[in-house]
């Protein structure tokens, strides 16, 4: 069992009071949330609890209809997806978003974008490629890939826009028990190389494994945050998340 | 163009104009050349006398033929027009290659007509002298004494005892596949000449190539008039000889309010401004005009405009497929107002293809129409039909492409060869054919024709009935101009805004 | 410096394009040598008449990297050839004293088509309109300016001393200019002309389409909005593309009235801006090598047609599309090169040359 | 102004709008549930004017049955076409932008070659009325009679039958109404056939009025763009009335005060303002306004 890395307290992502609304349903409603420098967070909720909403108004998919974003400090919440990348913060898609038809070293070219301007290598990049296995496939076309191959080279890709927070929006959906491990200490040892990273997951194994900090959503709220085993024990979140009367 | 390209194109032997500097010399070879003209045309009817048929027949075999190069729409926009030009050439051409010919011939300096003379002082009179001496109507059939037969023998299979043979790719109603065939009868099949067209655009496109290749050009086509060129032959009716006839007609029999509705476009819009020049000449008025684009197709607005302006009668330059919707909206919206035009009916033969009564009362000066119910034309109607029984309609430019073909041939023979300087010559010296619809002459110093013009009256039944002719309306208004293109070979359209006496009627706006 | 050269090949050699490795070269290099010595054999005719072919190239490239590479349709390209004709029409007719005038108006006529494309793009791709909003609004507009020109006959229709001349067209336009030589129609330097601009937009195009921009256009085509999540301004390189694919058109116009002194509205109505299309869609617009070849090939085609075939070629050419984007929905050539590449063994050079 | 000349206006208005909604209706409903522009589309109208015309001509059948035998035989052309050709670009929509093309370069050329280059038009009884100045055509207003009444059979068909339903359902999540049980691939070949028995039935309505020649269909399509970029896919025929409306409204004065030169510019300049402003056009206008309704009712 990792130990969890110490974050230093240095705010990187504060939300405060976002609502979002769909058709009539609101999926986010009046939300906040704050993150810690190198902090690894979970986000766990029932289905439509608003977990890829809230995920795409970080991003900025989406455009808030009330609250603000605050990310390392600055306002991001007028600013387009691709000026937040820059900043820093950058998404792993739900359903895997790769370029299919090209190949992975084309898909890391594209990645690895002329806004990370400095030469200097991406070591969290080259070290993720190996310890994925994904730098033996340079040259397989992406669709071609395995399906946890892809999920990785997602990973991999938004690894390359060199982010200091990362959104990953269910990484081990349809993986194998022995994939999802894998990928688990994959994300705990990215962390571990001070990478703030927030997780959306529904395994609970997975939750388990990495889990330092679990913020349950329900109905586009807050519902609860807490140590895993917190959560575990609260038998609200068993009735509404697992469940259970 | 560069002295580089010029070497590659076709060089020409007739070097006439050689020396421009100076004028007397200039006309003396031109005298000279016409008269060694009349002689090889007399020498060569002799010979054909003498030898017959049998010698000339050998001599076609091993002679290469002459060959004729035409472009006519066959497909896209203007393919119901472009067939029938097709058509017209193939008769004529098949007529030629048969041993027959239109009589006529060189008719002497001058021909029949005042303006007529090789080289004249251009006109320099008041214009509505010009006018009403143009177009003096008559019903007199005496005055032009009509033969029934008007196809002879001219005494060899084909010209100067070379085939005829036509090379006509398809030029797709494209204005850029118009120039790359254009180029590709120039300078690989190497023609002798070339008949292009139905748009004034599609003109306008390959003039400057057969300019520049000094390829000898026909449009067989009525259109907005003004193209002076020495390269370039218009065998088609031109507003001279249209629209100031219909007009004095119209005025006469309806009324002088006139309403003019126009395509938006260069045929349209001079068409109108000549309209507009000539009204107030036949004590008329314009009382309103609109432009139509040619897109439109629906005509409810246009239609209430008119009916708002309660002119005497319509002036129609409306042209294209969409556009001839005009007539069934119209006569469903229950507009009784006579028509005018010079181009609807005997261009497109709409009064075919609408079920009637939708052209009633329109009225159109035609250099030819099917109808016309001359026996030398049933001849006409007959022979074609007999080629291409399918044939819709034989409409004006059919005709104007035979005509152009038969004269043509008719100047290789008089010029005693293909050479193109020459054959131009040869159609400047004032050379005339009985056409289907009359007698037809080579305008020498505008390289228009003098026509043969009739007004066609369309009935409730969309009958035909000519109910007036001019017999001979002659191409003035360039020659008003001061064109010649004997004395002073020149290339360039003139429009009506380059004329002082239309300036006073410039189009004041939009609507 | 050396170092230098060999990533400039090994870009121009990438893998976003047909044909690579050294038997590709050597054919290209040969193909390239062989089209330079055909004015020492061709007619001046068959010059100029290739010239004509080879001179819609540009478009047909540009119409490739838009739709192929980044994923935009536009009937639209022919309405940029043609403001690229006029423009440059006015502008020479202008300038025909001036020493280099044609040059000058030829840089103009290509920086008006961008401009315009740029003024265009701007509002569709910040809009943020959908894929199938694109080609129609572009038709749309193709067709406001041909009804416009259309009915620019007269004398008020003057842009200084040149005539827009209306549906007739504008005539007499000068041909390109360099110091003493002209480059009309029938010259060998307009095929040659004609020859290099064909074949520098190919290794310009393929140079950018195997740079790390062109893999970024790429991926918005696959996927805009995983592009957008890798920091990409998405719609300034959608603007950028449009506006490149516009300039080539505009420079394929510049040649054409270089060709035929002429040009006329009829030029942006619905058939031409259609033809892009069917050259981009029947060689394979993932290709720009075979965007050419069936560019070249059916312009050849489409005039051996109306030689020939006459009233049949319409018929042939829709067939020709109907059946291309049924049974070879990436293009023929593209099928076929690739069906022939997947038999061979891949070869050792092309792993050498493989991204970083 | 006259009365006579606002009679006048209102029945251009009335023209107007009978052809923008005929035009583009069928186009339209193909777009909002297939989700496919099908450039063919003034082929097929050229399609019901030609069998209109050969019918009434060859057949001498009375001319409403010509009319529902164009309807019906450019709707079963229509089927196939999806069949054969559409079906295969459900996951390519500018593919099928491009064969669509091809199909009506095949259709215009070979009508030609096959029927030559133009048929004697059906003839029309002249119903005429007048007021003031003004004579009217009753077949006009009898062309705006039905373009309404097409448009509420589809509204009713679309809002008020099983079959509208199963419709609605594949055009907002076709993979959720497949899982629901719904034929997809049926629902969008009936689909394409009723936009192409509108294309056909349209050729039929105006084919005594208009030249029966190949490219016919060229003056239908551009209109019928404009419509369909104004009034947008997300609900066909909300989006066709609307944009009829609409554009009607600004062409119809401009045309009737300035000529039709204005009119033609105006309608072309709405299309482009309308689609800045309104990208998904105006039917997608109103759907944001519906969910943002909804949005404020559950809160």
């Amino acid at each position: 069992m990792p130990t969890p890395s110490e974050s230093d307290g240095v705010v990187v992502l504060h939300a405060e009071n976002l609502t979002k609304s769909f058709g009539g349903i609101r999926a986010v409603d009046h939300l906040n949330l704050t993150l810690a420098r190198s902090e690894l967070r979970c986000l766990i909720g029932p289905n439509g609890a608003g977990k890829s909403t809230l995920f795409g108004l970080l991003s900025g998919l989406h455009r808030p209809d009330t609250g603000r974003i605050l990310f390392k400090g600055e306002d991001i919440t007028n600013l387009q997806p691709f000026q937040r990348v820059r900043k820093g913060l950058c998404q792993k898609f739900q359903t895997t978003r790769i370029y299919r038809s090209l190949t992975v070293a084309q898909n890391l070219l594209i990645a690895g974008g002329t806004h990370t301007s400095n030469r200097k290598k991406n070591e969290k990049l080259s070290w993720a490629l190996s310890t994925l296995g994904l730098d033996s496939e340079h040259e397989v076309s992406a669709g071609k890939l395995s399906h946890s191959h892809q999920q990785w080279l997602e990973i991999c890709l938004a690894l390359a826009t060199e982010p200091d927070l990362l959104l990953l929006d269910e990484p081990t959906a349809g993986m194998t028990p022995e994939e999802t491990a894998l990928t688990a200490q994959f994300v705990v040892n990215l962390n571990r190389q001070a990478l703030t990273v927030l997780v959306v997951e529904h395994d609970m194994a997975f939750v388990r494994y990495i889990a330092q900090s679990v913020t349950v959503l329900h109905y586009g709220r807050i519902f609860t945050e807490g140590s895993l085993d917190e959560i575990e024990s609260n038998q609200e979140v068993r009735r509404i998340y697992l469940g259970e009367s | 163009m560069n002295a580089k390209q010029c070497d590659y194109e076709a060089g020409s032997t007739g070097q006439l104009n050689s020396n421009p500097g100076s004028e007397v010399e200039h006309l003396e070879t031109d005298g000279e050349s016409r008269r060694s003209f009349l002689k090889k045309m007399i020498v060569a009817s002799a010979a054909t006398a003498v030898t017959g048929f049998p010698y000339t027949r050998a001599q076609a075999a091993e002679n290469p033929s002459i060959k004729f190069g035409l472009l006519e729409d066959r497909s896209g926009n203007f393919a119901i027009f472009g067939i029938n030009k097709w058509h017209g050439t193939q008769l004529a051409l098949k007529e030629i290659n048969e041993g027959w010919t239109l009589e006529g011939g060189v008719q002497g300096p001058g021909g029949p007509g005042v303006f007529a003379k090789v080289a004249p002082k251009p006109p320099t009179e008041n214009i509505k002298e010009i006018v009403n001496r143009g177009g003096d109507e008559t019903k007199d059939d005496t005055v032009w004494n009509e033969e029934d037969e008007y196809l002879v023998k001219s005494g060899e299979n084909g010209v100067l005892g070379r085939q005829l043979e036509l090379i006509s790719p398809d030029p797709e109603s494209d204005n850029s596949q118009f120039q790359s065939l254009a180029r590709r009868l120039i300078l690989e099949d190497k023609v002798d000449v070339i008949m292009a067209g139905f748009a004034s655009a599609e003109r306008e496109a390959i003039r400057p190539i057969m300019d520049q290749n000094k390829m000898l050009y026909f449009y067989n086509n009525q259109y907005e008039g003004g193209v002076a060129d020495k390269y370039t032959f218009c065998t088609g009716a031109i507003p001279e000889q249209q629209i100031v006839p219909v007009m004095q007609y119209m005025i006469k029999n309806f009324g002088p309010k006139i309403y003019t509705l126009a395509a938006d476009y260069n045929f349209g819009q001079l068409s109108a401004a000549w309209t507009r020049a000539m009204a107030p000449i036949l004590s008329a008025e314009v009382i309103g005009e609109e432009f139509i684009p040619l897109s439109v197709s629906q005509f409810a607005s246009s239609i209430s405009r008119i009916q708002e302006a309660k002119p005497d009668w319509l002036m129609m330059y409306i042209t294209g497929q969409n556009h001839s919707n005009y007539y069934p909206q119209a006569d469903a919206a229950g507009v009784k107002i006579p028509m005018g035009s010079s181009i609807n009916i005997a261009q497109g033969y709409e009064h075919r293809r609408f079920k009637a009564p939708a052209l009633a009362r329109f009225h159109v000066t035609a250099s030819y129409m099917e109808e016309i119910p001359t026996p030398r034309n049933r001849k006409f109607v007959e022979r074609w039909r007999k080629m291409f029984p399918d044939e819709p309609y034989m409409a004006m430019e059919g005709h104007s492409a035979y005509v152009a073909t038969h004269l043509y041939a008719k100047a290789v023979r008089l010029a005693g060869t293909t050479d193109k300087e020459t054959v131009i010559k040869a159609l400047e010296s004032g050379i005339g054919v009985e056409a289907p619809s009359g007698w037809v002459f080579m305008d020498p110093a505008t390289h228009h024709l003098s026509q043969y013009i009739r007004l066609a009256s369309c009935n409730e039944q969309h009958d035909i009935s000519f109910v007036t002719e001019w017999p001979y309306i002659e191409p003035w208004w360039t020659r008003r101009l001061g064109v010649n293109l004997v004395r002073h070979p020149e290339s360039k359209q003139y429009i009506p805004d380059e004329d002082p006496f239309f300036k006073m009627f410039k189009k004041k706006g939009k609507g | 410096m050396e170092r230098e050269d060999k990533r400039w090949w090994q870009v121009l050699n990438g893998p976003q394009e047909l044909g690579r490795g050294r038997v590709f070269w050597c054919l290209f290099t040969f193909a390239a040598l062989g089209l330079l010595a055909y004015p020492f054999v061709g007619s001046v005719f068959a010059l100029s008449n290739f010239a004509n072919f080879c001179l819609y190239v540009p478009m047909g490239l540009g119409l490739a990297l838009l739709w192929g590479y980044s994923g935009v349709l536009s009937f639209g390209q022919s309405a940029f050839f043609a403001i690229a004709g006029y423009v440059y029409g006015i502008i020479s007719g202008n300038l025909l004293d001036m020493p280099g005038g044609t040059l000058l108006a030829a840089a103009g006529a290509i920086a008006a088509s961008a401009a315009i494309a740029a003024a265009f793009g701007y509002f569709v791709f910040y809009g943020q309109v959908s894929g199938w909003i694109i080609p129609l609004l572009l038709l749309v507009l193709s067709l406001i300016l041909e009804t416009f020109m259309a009915q620019t006959a007269g004398y008020q229709w003057r842009v200084g001393s040149v005539l827009l001349g209306g549906y007739n067209g504008m005539t007499n336009i000068p041909s390109l200019q360099i110091g003493s030589s002209i480059f009309g129609g029938a010259s060998i330097g307009f095929y040659y002309l004609v020859v290099s601009a064909m074949l520098i937009t190919y290794l310009g195009l393929r140079l950018l389409v195997n740079s790390h921009y062109g893999h970024v256009v790429t991926g918005i085509r696959d996927d805009v909005e995983r592009t957008r999540m890798l920091g990409y301004n998405v719609n300034l390189m959608q603007i950028q593309v449009f506006v490149v694919a516009a300039a080539l058109a505009g420079l394929s116009g510049v040649l054409y009235v270089s060709w035929g002194n002429y040009i006329n509205p009829s030029s942006m109505g619905l058939l031409p801006a259609t033809l892009p299309v069917i050259w981009t869609a029947v060689g394979g617009r993932s290709s720009l090598l075979a965007v050419l070849l069936s560019t070249v090939t059916l312009r050849w085609l489409a005039d051996s047609l109306a030689v020939k075939g006459g009233e049949y070629a319409f018929l042939i050419m829709g067939i020709l599309l109907l059946v291309t984007m049924l049974f070879f929905p990436a293009g023929i050539v593209v099928t076929l090169a690739r069906h022939w590449l997947q038999r061979k063994p891949e070869r050792r050079d092309l792993k050498k040359n493989r991204a970083p | 102004m006259s009365l006579g000349y606002l009679v006048s206006l209102l029945y251009q208005y009335a023209d107007s709008i009978a052809f923008l909604l005929l035009a583009a209706l069928g186009l339209m409903i193909i777009l909002g549930v297939v989700n496919v522009i099908n450039l063919a589309h003034g082929e097929l109208i050229m399609m019901g004017a030609y069998i209109t015309t050969l019918t009434y001509h060859r057949a001498h059948l009375p001319l409403p049955l010509c009319m529902a035998l164009s309807t019906i035989g450019v709707g079963l052309f229509g089927m196939l076409l999806e069949r054969f050709v559409i079906r295969r670009f459900y996951d390519d929509k500018l593919g099928a932008l491009v064969a669509t093309w091809g199909v009506s370069l095949i259709l215009s050329q070979g009508t030609l070659l096959v029927f030559g280059p133009s048929l004697e038009s059906v003839p029309l009884a002249a119903w005429t009325f007048s007021y003031g100045r003004y004579s009217f055509g009753g077949y006009r207003l009898l062309l705006f009679v039905i373009a309404i009444a097409i448009v509420l059979i589809a509204w009713w068909v679309f809002y008020h039958t099983r079959l509208g339903v199963r419709t609605r359902a594949t055009m907002q999540n076709a993979d959720m109404a497949r899982a629901l049980g719904v034929n997809t691939r049926d629902i969008y070949l009936l689909t394409f056939g009723v936009g192409s028995a509108l294309a056909g039935l349209t050729g039929a309505l105006y084919a005594p009025t208009t030249t029966i020649v190949p490219l016919m269909g060229n003056q239908f399509v551009d209109v019928a763009f404009i419509t369909v970029v104004v009034g947008g896919g997300a609900n066909p025929i909300v989006g066709a009335l609307t944009s009829a409306a609409l554009l009607s409204l600004i062409a119809t004065p401009l045309s009737s005060t300035l000529g039709t030169f204005s009119g033609r510019i105006g309608l072309l300049i709405a299309a482009l303002v309308v689609i800045r402003f309104l990208p998904r056009g105006i039917s997608g206008y109103f759907q944001d306004i519906r969910y943002r309704r909804m949005a404020r009712g559950v809160s």
